[in-house]
């Protein structure tokens, strides 16, 4: 039932949304992670994000369920970009859905901050100059 | 199957590389031997190595896709994976 | 700059979002109010939302620009609908985008709440019954 | 232009009614008539005897889109509106 995916695509915010959303959904809360056009005050030309993609995977679906039995009746969906993005694209979307709109704030919140922390995808940056560098953030 | 083969057993385990560990070593994988009993910080040690001084990131290793302990005890056939800081997101 | 809409059209996030984003952006977060099935216990068809628009607009408009003082950096876009709405449908969107995403967070999520308190759209709950009630939350 | 239609100086305004207001009074706007002086409450209380004794919430005022204080005064040309409970999003 919990949609969690990586890989290359173009990730859509609305088909997130939409497998989240039940009848008794109140509220969506959802999060786009974007690649920026600076980093520590570097221009940024484009990201190269790469993935260990079966421990990717089984991080974000853990942490799915962790929150999905933490904060009862939510819904989280979850969708990682790999491969080389351009400036505004999105690399991360995270849809949280509850009857109420509290939970499904902290739900998608939290479902970021668990991502950033915990599973296993690298991001190099390329700047102006033509230099490349993993980000270890 | 002789005594000594039994007492000195070896593990042999592929180890997968990622971002500036796959790019400091030149792999995306390598094979390493590490002495029975080896934990997850002698397999570090080993990989670290390969890297022939070149500067890298702290790393987590993962065993089974899942993040592993420093005093963690290897076995044949775990996946094995060095994980530097990641950056998702 | 600033998109504050109120209308009978139905929402799209997308439009919100990129209403907002700019390449300096990291972090996009939306918050979709919608129509659920069920309030107090109560089975719910539909909810018919009306306004006093010109000041409705312009609470929307003073929300958003407190919030843009306030949070140094953001940029927010917030439509509401009116009119007869079923399950599932978005009442409102409110996008949030900024270089990092803690202030994208707190943004959207301190624009619905002041947007519940203060901005003057009132909402009458059809029932399964045939009978109807103005909410008074 | 008499001294007493100085001194007894009527304020007449058009007042927007919404949600359980308008239903309850049966219009989405009325006009009522106060005595110079009048206050934000005056007004309010002016509006919930229309209802006739229907149950109605607790009411704020808006005086030209803003939210104002009971005691503010009103004038001629005031856009006013009485403000239910509200309930977006």
């Amino acid at each position: 039932m919990t949609f969690v995916a990586l890989g290359p695509a173009v990730i859509d915010p609305a088909a997130l949304t939409a497998s989240v959303q039940t009848a008794e959904c109140g509220a969506v809360s959802l999060f786009i992670g974007v690649v920026r056009n600076r980093n520590g005050g570097r221009p940024v030309m484009g990201i190269e994000y790469t993935a260990y993609e079966a421990m990717a995977l089984a991080q974000m679906r853990r942490i799915v369920s962790e929150l999905e039995n933490e904060v009862s009746g939510v819904r989280i969906a979850v969708q990682h970009r790999i491969g080389q993005l351009g400036i505004g694209e999105a690399s991360v979307v995270i849809a949280a859905a509850h009857a109420h709109r509290a939970p499904a704030i902290t739900a998608a919140s939290r479902t970021i901050e668990e991502l950033k922390r915990r599973v296993p995808v690298w991001k190099c940056e390329h700047y102006e100059d033509g230099t490349r560098e993993w980000v270890h953030a | 199957m002789s005594r000594n083969s039994q007492t000195r057993n070896e593990i042999r385990l592929t180890v997968l590389l990622f971002a500036s560990y796959a790019e400091a070593i030149g792999a995306s994988s390598v094979g390493v031997t590490l002495a029975d009993g080896a934990t997850v910080n002698d397999l570090l040690a080993a990989v670290r190595q390969l890297a022939a001084g070149k500067a890298l990131p702290p790393a987590a290793v993962a065993v089974n896709c899942e993040y592993a302990t420093a005093q963690q005890l290897l076995k044949p056939g775990d996946e094995v994976a060095i994980i530097p800081p990641v950056a998702g997101g």
